[in-house]
């Protein structure tokens, strides 16, 4: 209903001198049920905000944000784009989930108006992608692809031959359970089980008992934070054991996941975009700042919105005008350095201007997550095998 | 002999996820039964208990049972002045009417939620979240269990309370013939209120008893409100004991078409269960002959 | 034949829109749209009577038929919403003659359960729908050089549907279908006496309603450019359709369409005075108007202008 | 020459209840035909069960020596039975001509054909000057003409009045009673259910009187209001015969 209710407001931000100044777009969810991810944006975009005009703004004049609600629904989403392009922004940023992403960047290959995504991970909003949507994060199958490297690490030790696969019928759910399901096949694991579920299930029982009858290596899971910490407590309640839990998407990395599992958190390797103890200049400043603009744990998602404004200001900085072809032939040459990652738009595997930016491995332990494995390789041990419950 | 394990197991896990079912059945059932009004807020009233849980025991470190007890007249005067503000005033309207009334509160109901609680979903930590016992090879959830029974003592004592006190029995003529019962001097819309209470103080409990197993999200409501009414068709409308065995019905259904079906599915086993009874016997699996087409 | 006047006053003033708020477009489709939706969810749920809390589930086949036929045989859009409005019309006719034995709010549930089985057969059977993971609508043909994914093409598209489903009801309304639809609405037995079959009545009206709310629904998925089920077959999206034509007045020609007016300014109104709370609001408003506005906004007038015109007429 | 209607051997059963039992009739054109009897006698389930609202377990149903056993209510009335309902139930959203149009669409399907007939129907019963009233807001007596009016658009062969004249008041019943007569002058067929004797007594060519779903009596009104029978089952049941 809320997203159906077709509304949307303006939040203005202003900081500094408003005199000819330079707006930015920005569409993202403050309401309706994303709306905490929005909130993490808001954290991330203050930072960059504060950063971009301390350092004297672009080409001279302060920037500001032009923040549009799109209640996470897809109809006021497009609704806000159609309302920014008649607001004199020369580039648009948006959105969280990446239903709502995939009709923007439509809509603005259309328009031919240049749009970075910063937190939406679905493959097809890059794949095929257009000359006019660039994206800094990494897209879903990357998530599966940092867990199988894990994977391969712990082979060294570990004999992994099976895997099982439980994943949320979401499109971001699907489209890493569809990733984790082809590299089983490139990498040569048996996949015993590949169960969805819908959402607002409550009883995974009978998924993981029907996990437990094959007795898989390799426990994988895709979940947003609620289920994420139901399947653990009903992992232990029934007792199915592996040598590795891995959880591939948002719902394993989030501090509620700690909160909500507790001990049942324990030894879950989870896949994420960003953490503070990445290999990245700056990255323990940004997370101190972010977690004061946020007032509390940020995730990635705030680290993203950071790194998307920083982008759209160095662009906007080389770019000789604001014209939209300008911009866009800019945004392709982007070559910088931040603490979320280096940030550049290629061509690859079938993507275009996707920022080939790896993902990075955290695993829970003692109550907390230990980043294990970054593009650098190993850089905290990884427990394995996990023990079973009944020794723990 | 792996597979009689396992089908024991899931039998086991059916029926214990059944008997959450039954009890936001029942309270479901009551309603109709009563008011012949469909309420399409029953869910929300659940999620309320979830949130009312989660507010007892983050303020008051109160074990979820026990505060089950302590808030029971607050969740019963919040369903009680809804039903005296809104139902009651549409007694005499046509069943449409209270159907779209109801509708408006679950919305009014799940967004005061999220005004108060946020969007994000919350998870109540306590330390036997993940307890089980093992009969045999089959192992139980502990919570669940503790779930069931509160499901049985709560349907225990709706039943007596209908059987053997004065009220109860208020409400039982009031359920047969409105009319009479208003003829023999029974207050029938007095009895409506209560009604309405003691049946969304029900599913507020099945939302006290799930907190320890699940999170609560301000629209948690909804898909418990199509579980309930899957479970008082298949029971039988109106019918106590028919939602008993409703639930245990959906808990199986649900529960062994995963397991051995597909469990992208699983909620559709028991919308066709639903559509099934409803085209061929609409008195419900267990009910008598109640006319309903 | 005032309020006929008005309207086409109306649709000519409609018609400038774009002119006056060249930026206002996507607001504007989906309350057209919406308004339409209501207006076919009316001919089943208003004039014959059958509250449907399923009709996300047309919205879903309209725009899912034109999504597949274009995006995997290149078959032109109109086609592809002529194909969609076929198959909601066969789906009505099954969905029909299944539960059409269940009267009030049994069928209302019975069309809740179908529709939730028709969202996860989407999400399932991937092969058809591409899942979870959405569809695209990348390219369609042009008709006369039409770009449709222009904001203003499909405004001038959405207007036209709306204007020819409000138009048909509104003929429909006066002849013989009309009024046997709403003599099965009032008492089947007594329609039964009048020598109306009630379940083929009430068949043609669900599958007009589906079919109706399928092409709103293929204009909707060019709109959108990328469908996904859980987004398109959505429980809350039925909610919508069906309080908007409950809210503005059941059974009558114009009310769907005053709903939708109000809701989509409500909502504007409320996000903008009341922002996290505009759901609640708007869930207080639907419980006012069933207490107070039984037959809801246009409902509700009309019915005393019926007794105000015949005082009128009888002092006279 | 086969008559208006015919039923033989008509068996209706609820659970195990016997509610008509072995019933047979037969009705000419342009013939009035009463069906008496105390409260629970049956008649009216005979009575849906020859226009098609109740199930037969036995039995036949003719029109003009067409097997309609098997045919579902509508059908029955497309092909010339018409009816008024004991409890009448006009469309109550829908005005007076508006409630009378909506039969006379059947075989009119232009609304201004169908209103001809709708005003004709109207004129004949005595209803005209309120065509453009609310239904809901009908007084009794106007109700029971609207009731007639619907039936009559329908331009039936076979007419059923069930309680048609029951809480009328004096000059209305005579008027009633005036009106029904006019109807048979072309050739209609008419079989009443009728508690009041006075009616029954001045209009009904022939009689049947049932008690427990039985046949007890039949013949002219005369005949059958003196059948000692006929007294008795109405004393066993408080609800006597005569003008009330």
């Amino acid at each position: 209903m809320r997203r159906l209710a077709g509304t949307f407001f303006v939040v203005l931000f202003s900081f500094g001198v408003a005199q000819d100044t330079l707006n930015i777009g920005i569409i993202t969810s403050f309401t309706g049920r994303f709306a905490e991810f929005g909130a993490q944006h808001r954290a991330g975009f203050e930072v960059a905000l504060a950063e971009i005009n301390a350092n004297g703004g672009v080409q001279g004049r302060q920037v500001e944000l032009v923040i549009e609600d799109d209640t996470s629904s897809q109809q006021t989403a497009l609704a806000a784009a159609e309302k920014l392009l008649s607001r004199d922004v020369p580039i648009i940023m948006g959105a969280y989930s990446s239903s709502i992403t995939n009709p923007l960047a439509q809509y603005f290959t259309r328009q031919e108006f240049p749009f970075l995504v910063f937190t939406s991970s679905a493959d097809s909003i890059t794949s095929p992608g257009s000359d006019w949507v660039f994206r800094i994060n990494q897209p879903a199958a990357t998530y599966a692809e940092i867990l199988f490297d894990v994977f391969g690490i712990l082979e060294a030790t570990e004999s992994l031959e099976s895997i099982a696969v439980v994943h949320g019928n979401g499109t971001f759910e699907n489209a890493v359970a569809a990733a984790a399901e082809s590299l089983s096949e490139a990498r040569g694991y048996e996949l015993v089980e590949i169960q969805s579920y819908d959402q607002g299930l409550t009883d995974f029982r009978p998924i993981l008992n029907r996990f437990k009858a094959k007795s898989p290596d390799i426990v994988f899971m895709v979940s947003y934070s609620a289920d994420a910490v139901a399947i653990m407590r009903q992992v232990k309640e029934t007792g199915l054991s592996a040598k590795v839990f891995v959880g591939a998407a948002a719902g394993f990395a989030l501090p509620e996941f700690l909160e909500g599992a507790q001990e049942v958190a324990e030894y879950v390797i989870t896949a994420t975009a960003w953490t503070k103890d990445v290999n990245f200049e700056g990255a323990g400043e940004l997370y101190a700042a972010l977690m004061e603009a946020r007032g509390k744990e940020p995730t990635y998602h705030a680290a993203q919105a950071y790194a998307g404004l920083l982008t759209v200001a160095d662009a906007l900085n080389r770019a000789e005008s604001l014209d939209p072809e300008t911009i866009q032939r800019a945004l392709a040459e982007t070559d910088l350095r931040t603490s979320y990652g280096p940030i550049r738009f290629t061509d690859f595997n079938g993507y275009r201007n996707q920022n080939p930016v790896k993902m990075v491995a955290e695993q829970v332990q003692d109550g907390a997550f230990v980043t294990v494995f970054t593009q650098e390789g190993v850089v905290n041990p990884i427990l394995c095998p996990v023990p079973a419950w009944e020794s723990r | 002999m792996e597979t009689a394990v396992a089908l024991l197991q899931n039998i086991s896990g059916g029926i214990l996820i059944g008997g959450v079912y039954a009890l936001v059945g029942t309270g479901l059932s009551l309603i109709f039964g009563v008011m012949r009004v469909i309420n399409f807020a029953h869910g929300e009233f659940l999620a309320v208990g979830m949130y009312l849980a989660l507010v007892g025991h983050a303020a008051f470190g109160l074990e979820p049972y026990l505060a089950m007890l302590l808030v029971a007249p607050l969740g019963f005067f919040v369903a009680f002045s809804i039903e005296r503000l809104v139902l009651s005033r549409l007694v005499d309207s046509p069943e449409q009417s209270t159907l779209l009334a109801t509708l408006g509160l679950a919305l009014i109901l799940s967004n005061a939620l999220l005004l108060l609680f946020g969007a994000e979903p919350k998870t109540m930590y306590v330390s036997y979240a993940t307890a089980t016992v093992n009969l045999g090879r089959v192992t139980l959830s502990i919570p669940l269990l503790l779930a069931g029974f509160v499901a049985t003592m709560i349907i225990l004592a709706l039943y007596l309370f209908l059987t053997k006190t004065e009220p109860g029995r208020a409400v039982r003529a009031t359920a047969e013939n409105r009319l009479g019962a208003e003829l023999v001097g029974i207050n029938t819309l007095a009895v409506h209120s209560v009604v309405f209470g003691l049946g969304s103080l029900i599913a507020m409990a099945a939302g006290f008893v799930l907190m320890p197993l699940l999170f609560a999200i301000p629209t948690v409501g909804a898909g418990f409100t199509l579980k309930a009414f899957v479970v008082t068709v298949l029971g039988g409308m109106g019918s106590i004991s028919g939602a008993i065995g409703g639930g245990l019905v959906l808990g199986l259904a649900e529960v062994l078409g995963a397991s051995y079906l597909s469990t992208g599915y699983r909620d559709a086993y028991g919308l066709i269960a639903f559509l099934a009874v409803l085209l061929l016997r609409p008195e419900g699996l267990f009910g008598r002959t109640i006319k309903r087409v | 034949m005032r309020s006929g006047i008005f309207l086409a006053g109306l649709f000519i003033a409609a018609l400038f829109y774009p002119l006056i708020f060249p930026n206002l477009l996507s607001i504007a489709i989906y309350f057209l749209l919406l308004a339409g939706w209501a207006t076919s969810w009316d001919i089943l749920g208003g004039w014959a009577g059958q509250v449907s809390l399923g009709h996300a589930a047309f919205v879903g086949v309209g725009s899912y038929a034109l999504a597949i036929l274009a995006g995997r045989y290149g078959i032109a859009p109109w086609w592809g919403a002529l194909a969609g409005m076929a198959l909601s019309a066969a789906l009505a006719w099954v969905w029909g003659l299944v539960t059409f034995r269940l009267r009030g709010p049994y069928f209302t549930l019975s069309t809740i359960a179908i529709a939730e089985i028709l969202r996860l057969v989407a999400i399932e059977e991937a092969w058809l729908t591409q899942g979870a993971e959405g569809i695209f609508i990348f390219s369609l043909k042009s008709p006369f050089g039409f770009d449709l994914f222009d904001r203003q093409v499909e405004y001038y598209t959405a207007l036209l549907y709306l204007a020819a489903v409000v138009g048909l009801v509104a003929w429909l309304a006066r002849g013989k279908l009309g009024y046997q639809m709403r003599a099965v609405r009032e008492d089947e037995n007594s329609s039964q006496a009048a020598g109306i079959d009630p379940t083929r009545i009430k068949l043609i009206a669900f599958m007009l309603s589906g079919a109706l709310t399928a092409l709103g629904g293929a204009i909707y998925g060019v709109y959108l450019s990328y469908l996904e089920p859980h987004d398109i077959f959505f429980l809350p999206l039925s909610v919508q359709i069906a309080l908007t034509a409950i809210i503005g007045g059941r059974g009558t020609p114009f009310g769907p369409l005053a709903g939708a007016f109000l809701l989509v300014v409500a909502a504007e109104v409320f996000r903008n005075a009341f922002a996290e709370a505009n759901l609640l609001i708007y869930g207080v408003l639907i419980v006012l108007v069933v207490i107070f506005l039984p037959r809801g906004l246009i409902g509700s007038w009309q019915h005393r202008a019926v007794r105000r015109r015949y005082a009128r007429s009888a002092r006279g | 020459m086969h008559a208006a209607l015919e039923a033989e051997g008509i068996v209706v059963q609820f659970g195990g209840l016997v509610a008509v039992n072995d019933i047979t009739l037969s009705l000419d054109e342009g013939e009035i035909f009463g069906l008496i009897g105390p409260n629970g006698a049956g008649k009216t389930t005979l009575f849906n069960a020859l226009t098609g609202y109740a199930p037969m377990r036995r039995g036949k149903v003719s029109l003009f020596g067409e097997d309609i056993t098997q045919l579902p209510a509508f059908v029955r009335a497309r092909l010339g039975i018409g009816r008024t309902f004991q409890i009448e139930r006009p469309f109550e959203e829908l005005t007076v001509l508006e409630n009378v149009l909506i039969p006379a669409f059947l075989h009119r399907a232009r609304r201004s054909d169908a209103e001809r007939v709708a005003w004709d129907a109207l004129e004949q019963a005595g209803i005209a000057d309120r065509a453009h009233q609310p239904s809901a807001d009908l007084n009794l007596a106007r109700r029971r003409r609207l009731e007639l009016a619907k039936a009559l658009s329908l331009k039936p062969k076979v007419l059923f009045l069930d309680e048609l004249m029951a809480g009328l008041n004096p000059p209305a019943l005579a008027e009633m009673i005036g009106f029904v007569r006019t109807l048979t002058k072309s050739g209609l067929a008419v079989l009443m259910v009728e508690h009041i004797m006075k009616a029954v007594v001045e209009l009904c060519d022939h009689v049947m009187v049932l008690a427990s779903g039985e046949r007890i009596a039949e013949g002219s009104p005369e005949q059958v209001t003196n059948d000692p029978k006929v007294i008795e089952a109405y004393l066993g049941d408080s609800d006597e015969p005569g003008d009330r």
